[in-house]
């Protein structure tokens, strides 16, 4: 792991020399620029909080052989609805009323993930293509919600008004943007590590996904379990979103969500499935963002720089990540 | 009519790119790169294109460029074992940091970049048979790559069906320790299905710019998810692949229509072909399923 | 001159430090049938692995007919004119036997494109010279396994292969294929090929082959002629202390039936054939019953529908008189069915998962407290296991990394730490070494002992006929003999049932007359006659070739 | 073989830390600031190169920095996710440095309103964008209803007129990048009253690409509405307007295009541009702002009668390939429009 990742870090500082002006300034602000203030470093931990979420929501399912592709849409959809509970909810407690939104997020995303889940026991629809699609179709869904009947009338941003103090949760690291849901974000990795390793549940749903046969012989109602990992993997994904509402950005932008889903399935699979290990998996991502972000900010690195430069990093990582994702291809023909 | 025509020639990008990804999938990998190195033809060919002014030589160094970056990601994901998942999103965001710095590089801009003297795709026209309903609109006045996507078909219909290759792709897909205990190298194979995937790609993506003598970052716009789902939609076989990506091209040719006379806001229908894709592709499971508990199914699961 | 001549292989496996091949010599004459023989993990597949190019050593030279070669992949091997058969076979279900035998050197015409006739022709011309009885243009899939195991030697001779090794050939074949399969070899050593046979069981080895090498952990420990030792010297040189092969079955008297099936009956989905056809029987306290029949005559359908993890068409199933037709598996195991399957590594095991977790999956729900596990209960219920079995691994070790024998004997102590009343073993032995079976018979003699009723399904005659207090046999389907093993019997003839050719039995197999036949019978009949009239002469034909 | 390649890997990564580390401090020192400047922080949101507003935005502002001392401009794009737009602007308020923000989009006022919040001394200057009064902030609206019924009443007359590719059915097109309330209160509205204004009978066929960049699906849409018999487009999506202008080239008909003189991208085919005199706004705005005569806290509507939009019809290509009598009716309109004798004033919809 060390090699390969002091080789990604060599490559990236080569390119590094190759495309930037300005090399020194950029390479230190690349990969020191996430710790030069409390602000920046706020928001990373801040950024790394959806990663963790549906890093965890895809290690669950991967490690049940539930291959949910659909992180994006739940992701996105469990944002919205928890926006819109929250608008449409009277002024009522700030925190009943917070943890109602969340839980409407939450149930969004497991249903949009359940829906793959049960086509998949019912008939045996493909799980990978069907949650793909549909979270597709729900991510123009979400925009046509969230441009026309969801729209603040008074603001020009494509996003639904902005939801009610009460909702919103504790910041705790101004001024950045990082709140008390990156607690949460931990409850959930352990939460989801206890759940999948010490409750026979968990332990059902494991072996379920690692060897099907073995667990129907061993008496394990297999069916349950190939739905149940979808709703726990999309619950997961649409608390995040949800949380990323009443967190971060206290309305649902247009598209705000974007590429979570599919980092989530990187950092699971960098995690080697691992629910504790998603944490720092989703730490090195954000890492990896709030270094391009700062070196664009403090240098003359732009976007399409730091794409080049994270795809090497993300090459080279990977050459380390376990193939649990390959693995589901050896299905006996 | 229109809507059939314009399907045919929606439906011609993803399909070259699925006729690659049909390789790749027969293999056993999961290919979600189509996108990027789609992208990566998409540009090289215009740039080329422009700049030798030729047509052919265009494609070709198009295609050319989308397989060595297609090299790449089998070189990552096959000798360095990395997680071809994961190095194919990294050949995404590699195609997509990559051609708007060439882009800025080259022509100075990050945005639209117009290639007047980039050479007009010539349409195949003839207006005799173009007047016969449907088969008309199917066959006829489309431009020329439209037909190469066809001949790519027949072709990969050829090769995977007929020929040894194919025998043994797909037999790399059932089971790679067969194929290496007789043997063959099955990463070989693998390989070589990456870089057809490449060449495909690099087709398909040439077929989005020439179209427009420009390029426009992010171009395929998704294009490369879309294949991914037309191979699975099309049950793995290259007849399915072509009824797959027919049944969503129409699909987004008609809501392109719909915009224009229905009360429904246009954002909701955009989400249309997505919607009646996974209809179908329900509808076939439930088919498949009834089918098969009818007919030979020695196990119920 | 020897043929193959392996002098000093070593293989070493850094990861879990078992020295595979150490200093190994090996040396096979021209034409000549040579078993390698020894115990599981001795080394054997190793070494065929690196003479085949799978794996290379890490020292030691290869000589064929007295040059060195080097081999690096199996590309080279079939160059130089090796070809081996693996335990498992290496077929793609999907495709057809030509296609199969000729993947990799495929029949071309105009250069580029397959010709499927000229790949036909060639089949058929091996299958054809060396006196196979196959159809070109089968799917594998359809095939019985002792036509698959033709179809890898057919492959091996279409690549023209003067080399054969055949890493236990034998462990899927039913008595009359395995005899079958050793007039082949014969035939095959008079045409002038060299055949290599790893195998541990010794009867077998001694009758086909000329001479014998054995392997003792990772070391080659003595070659001999079969006609000039005996299997005691031989399991002597391989296990390393005389034993005596075989097992005492003391006299037992059987309780009142545990298990009992009622014309039980399955259907196939294509509706040609039923998979299990009225098969009734019961198995007491304290009894063994043992089942044989060839793979696909209903011996799995029958393992699964008692273990409840498939559905029955008609009939009843019956434990201790309460009704347990189409329960679950969970259900049959909390009424104390234990159940020892027959494929160990896919269905008895999950081998990415520890020991721990495969040792609790059946007593898993004990273990809770509020929903949560007691990890120190469960470790210690395992640790105890090990011990009690005397298994030497550790309980967070991947199963996957264990020997057969050692997963066999976890599946075992599992199943066995149940104290079930009924217990199904399905191919107990299989593939596993002389001195695991005996632990294996020993157990399951045990649980006789106990009182617990047993099913025993097995392919092995020996091991029926050793084991058993009453054997059946089933063909298509139907149960087509019952036996009291009162040391009469003999192999032919219940190999003759097996094979469908006699068809004389018309009982129920010993319900003591509780059978109702009233249900599910009136759909078998006409029907029915007709296919086992119709294919039983087919199947014979299929089986041997004469 | 194995260890030299080790020790020559290690020494290349000795080397390049080495270089790394000298280059970071020469980098560091080399971005001390002087006090005293007045500095301009310009936040794009999205990426500037492609993008007449952004680019001009840009240019805007440096020119101002080049024409006076101790004035530095620095750049900062926030890419297309909307979501991080904020955290950007945070990030350049947080560092102090920036005497003013300035940018350029009707949703910004919203994005940094909390960012003002937080950094009650940070001064923001927004243009194209507009919100009703807020201490730290200067926003300028440019009238659109007025540049899109510009284009409107040439479209109009196009379509009513005999020119080669003009279609019986009195229809027009509108393609949009996206549903946005500047589409919705001003561009589409004003294009609907432009047209109309000729015959109220004409109809606009309005339709949504769903994204800024898919030219080929830009292409089909435009292929779709021409079918439907639409033969002046008014096309509104950024990249993807390529799209259909090839399209409509093709077959014939005719743009109108928004936002910048680009007659020369299909010579024919476009036939009416208008254009935002944005780095003259941004130049004037940031003048002001230096010497301190800016009204914080207030807005302003620019139109044609200051020259701020502008339908741009001295352009050979204009000429060239619209017919005199057309060209005529428009300019009086154009004359009427620019001496405020018509106008179109915006809704208040903020």
């Amino acid at each position: 792991m060390t090699i390969t990742l002091s080789v990604a870090v060599l490559l990236a500082i080569v390119l590094i020399f190759l495309l930037s002006d300005d090399p020194g300034r950029t390479i230190y602000y690349f990969f020191a620029g996430p710790f030069i203030n409390r602000y920046y470093l706020g928001n990373l931990l801040n950024s790394a909080i959806p990663l963790v979420f549906a890093g965890l929501g895809i290690a669950v399912a991967f490690s049940s052989s539930a291959f949910n592709l659909g992180g994006e849409g739940q992701v996105y959809a469990g944002a919205l609805v928890t926006a819109a509970v929250c608008l449409a909810l009277p002024d009522t407690n700030g925190f009943i009323g917070g943890i109602a939104a969340v839980l409407a997020g939450v149930i969004t995303g497991a249903v949009l993930a359940g829906i793959s889940g049960y086509f998949k026991m019912k008939w045996n629809t493909d799980l990978l293509i069907s949650s793909f699609l549909i979270s597709a179709a729900v991510v123009l869904i979400v925009n046509f919600l969230i441009t026309g009947p969801l729209d603040d009338p008074a603001s020009s941003l494509l996003a639904t008004p902005k939801i009610a103090e009460q909702y919103r949760l504790l910041r705790i690291f101004k001024p950045s943007k990082l709140n008390i849901s990156i607690v949460f974000s931990i409850v959930a990795a352990i939460a989801v590590y206890t759940f999948m390793y010490h409750t026979h549940r968990g332990y059902e749903m494991r072996i379920c996904g690692l060897n099907p046969d073995f667990a129907r012989y061993g008496g394990v109602n297999v069916n349950t379990y190939l739905v149940l990992p979808m709703i726990l993997s999309g619950a997961l994904h649409g608390l995040g979103g949800g949380l990323a509402v009443t967190g971060t950005h206290y309305m649902a932008l247009k598209e705000f969500t974007f590429g979570v889903g599919w980092n989530g399935i990187a950092v699971a699979l960098i995690a080697k499935n691992h629910p504790l290990g998603v944490i720092p998996a989703a730490l090195f991502f954000a890492y990896l963002d709030a270094g391009a972000k700062a070196a664009m900010l403090h240098s003359d690195v732009t976007f399409e720089i730091a794409a080049i430069i994270q795809s090497v990093i993300f090459y080279l990582v990977t050459a380390q990540a376990i193939f649990s994702f390959v693995k589901y291809r050896q299905r006996v023909s | 009519m229109n809507v059939i025509h314009n399907a045919v020639a929606i439906m011609a990008p993803f399909l070259l790119a699925a006729i690659g990804g049909l390789f790749t999938e027969l293999t056993g990998m999961l290919n979600i790169a189509l996108e990027g190195l789609m992208l990566i033809g998409a540009f090289a060919s215009v740039v080329f294109a422009s700049a030798t002014g030729s047509l052919f030589l265009g494609v070709a160094l198009g295609i050319i460029s989308s397989v060595l970056v297609a090299y790449l990601f089998a070189f990552v994901s096959l000798r360095l074992k990395a997680n071809i998942f994961i190095s194919g999103l990294a050949t995404n965001l590699l195609a997509s940091g990559l051609t708007v710095v060439l882009a800025f590089k080259l022509f100075g801009s990050k945005g639209v970049i117009h290639f007047p003297g980039a050479p007009v795709l010539p349409l195949v026209s003839v207006p005799a048979l173009e007047r016969i309903p449907i088969l008309g609109d199917l066959f006829f006045g489309h431009n020329i790559l439209v037909y190469l996507g066809w001949i790519c078909l027949v072709l990969a219909a050829v090769v995977i069906y007929k020929t040894p290759f194919g025998l043994r792709i797909r037999a790399t897909g059932h089971d790679s320790s067969t194929v290496e205990s007789l043997g063959l190298n099955p990463q070989s194979y693998q390989l070589k299905a990456i870089l057809v995937s490449g060449f495909t790609c690099g087709a398909a993506g040439s077929m989005l710019t020439l179209n427009l003598q420009a390029f426009v970052p992010n171009i395929t716009a998704g294009r490369g998810w879309i294949a991914l789902v037309v191979i699975y939609l099309g049950n793995k076989t290259p007849l399915g692949i072509l009824i797959a990506s027919f049944v969503f091209g129409f699909a987004i040719s008609i809501s392109n229509y719909a915009q224009g006379f229905m009360e429904i806001p246009a954002d909701f229908i955009l989400a249309f072909p997505y919607i009646i894709t996974v209809v179908a592709m329900i509808g076939y499971s439930a088919v498949r399923h009834y089918r098969s508990q009818k007919l030979a199914m020695r196990r119920d699961r | 001159m020897p043929s193959v001549d392996m002098r000093e292989i070593c293989k070493y496996y850094p990861e879990s430090g078992v020295k595979a091949n150490d200093y190994v010599d090996l040396s096979v004459k021209k034409t000549e049938i040579h078993a390698i023989v020894g115990e599981n993990g001795a080394g054997k597949t190793t070494l065929m692995n690196i003479l085949y190019g799978l794996e290379r050593a890490d020292s030691g030279r290869i000589c064929l007919d007295g040059e060195e070669v080097v081999i690096r992949n199996p590309r080279d091997a079939v160059r130089l004119g090796i070809g081996m058969v693996h335990q498992h076979f290496k077929l793609i279900r999907p495709f057809t036997i030509a296609e199969n035998v000729t993947l990799a050197m495929e029949q071309r015409k105009y250069g580029v494109l397959l010709d499927r006739r000229e790949a036909w022709k060639a089949t058929e011309k091996v299958i054809a010279d060396f006196g196979f009885d196959l159809d070109p243009g089968a799917k594998i899939a359809d095939l019985t396994a002792g036509q698959m195991q033709q179809v890898e030697i057919v492959k091996i001779l279409y690549r023209h292969a003067d080399v054969l090794i055949l890493d236990e050939p034998t462990s899927v074949l039913a008595e009359q294929q395995i005899r079958t399969l050793f007039d082949t070899l014969k035939n095959l050593t008079c045409l002038g090929k060299t055949i290599i046979i790893i195998s541990h069981k010794l009867d077998e080895v001694m009758s086909i082959a000329d001479r014998v090498t054995v392997m003792r952990k990772g070391k080659s420990t003595a070659v001999r002629n079969t006609d000039e030792v005996d299997d005691k010297e031989l399991s002597r040189l391989m296990i390393g202390k005389g034993i005596t092969y075989g097992f005492k079955r003391d006299a037992s008297v059987p309780g009142e039936p545990v298990l009992a099936l009622y014309n039980v009956s399955v259907a196939e989905r294509t509706g040609h054939r039923p998979l299990l056809d009225n098969v009734s029987f019961s198995v007491r306290a304290g009894e063994i019953v043992g089942l044989t029949g060839v793979a696909g005559n209903g011996l799995e359908e029958l393992e699964e529908v008692v273990n409840g993890l498939r559905k029955v068409d008609s009939g009843r199933i019956e434990h201790r008189g309460l009704d347990v037709t189409n329960a679950s598996s969970y259900f049959l195991r909390e009424q104390g069915m234990a159940y020892v399957p027959s494929d160990r590594l896919r269905r008895g095991s999950s081998l990415s998962s520890s020991v721990l977790e495969n040792l609790i999956i059946t007593s898993r729900r004990s273990f809770l407290n509020r929903g949560f596990f007691r990890r120190k209960a469960m470790e210690k219920f395992g640790r105890e296991i090990l011990k009690h079995y005397s298994i030497d691994t550790d309980l967070y070790v991947p199963m996957g990394t264990l020997s057969g024998g050692s997963i066999q004997k976890i599946i075992l102590s599992r199943e066995l730490s149940a104290q079930s009343d009924f217990i199904m073993f399905s191919d107990p032995t299989w593939g596993l070494d002389v001195a695991s079976a005996e632990y294996i018979y020993s157990r399951i003699l045990e649980c006789r002992r106990s009182r617990a009723a047993i099913l025993l399904i097995s392919n092995d005659l020996d091991e029926v006929l050793g084991l058993s207090d009453r054997l059946m046999v089933m063909h298509r389907g139907k149960v087509v003999g019952v036996f009291e093993n009162d040391g009469t019997l003999s192999k032919e003839t219940i190999g003759e049932y097996i094979l469908g050719l006699r068809n004389d039995f018309k009982g129920d197999a010993g319900n003591d007359g509780q059978a109702t036949m009233g249900r599910g019978d009136g759909n078998g009949g006409g029907i029915d006659d007709n296919v086992v009239g119709g294919g039983s002469s087919r199947d014979c034909s299929d089986l041997s070739p004469e | 073989m194995q260890k030299s390649l080790k020790i020559l890997l290690i020494l290349a990564a000795v080397a390049v830390v080495a270089v790394a580390v000298v280059l970071i401090v020469l980098g560091r020192t080399g971005a001390e600031e002087s006090p005293g400047s007045f500095d301009i922080g310009v936040f794009v949101p999205g990426v500037a190169a492609g993008s007449p507003l952004y680019e001009q935005l840009v240019s805007g502002a440096e020119k101002v920095a080049s024409e006076r001392e101790m004035v530095t401009v620095k750049v900062i794009e926030g890419g297309f996710n909307q979501g991080e737009w904020e955290e950007k602007i945070t990030s350049i308020a947080a560092t102090g440095e920036y005497e003013v923000i300035l940018s350029s989009n009707p949703s910004i006022p919203f994005v940094a309103l909390p960012v003002a919040e937080a950094f009650p001394d940070q001064k923001f200057i927004i243009l194209d964008a507009i919100i009703e009064s807020h201490p730290q902030m200067y926003t300028v609206l440019y009238n659109q209803v007025e540049q899109a019924a510009m284009l409107g009443f040439l479209a109009g007359l196009i379509t009513k007129s005999d020119m080669p590719g003009a279609t019986p059915e009195l229809k027009l097109g509108l393609i949009a990048g996206q549903e946005y309330d500047a589409m919705l209160k001003m561009i589409l509205p004003g294009f609907e009253r432009g047209a109309r204004e000729i015959d109220p009978g004409i109809s606009v066929d309005f339709r949504v690409l769903g994204n800024w960049y898919d030219a080929n699906k830009a292409a089909d849409l435009a292929n779709s509405m021409l079918d439907a018999g639409v033969d002046v487009i008014l096309t509104i999506c950024g990249g993807a307007n390529q799209g259909a202008i090839t399209a409509v080239k093709e077959r014939g008909r005719y743009i109108v295009y928004m936002d910048s003189e680009d007659y020369d991208l299909a010579p024919g085919t476009i036939v009416g541009c208008s254009e935002l005199r944005q780095e003259r706004l941004v130049r004037e705005t940031l003048e002001a702002a230096i010497e301190g005569d800016l009204d914080w806290g207030s807005n302003r509507i620019v139109n044609s009668t200051d020259d701020y939009v502008a339908f741009v019809d001295n352009h050979e290509l204009y000429i060239k390939s619209v017919p005199e009598d057309i060209r005529d009716t428009m300019d009086s309109f154009l004359k009427d429009i620019r001496s405020g004798r018509r106008s179109y004033e915006v809704p208040k919809y903020w």
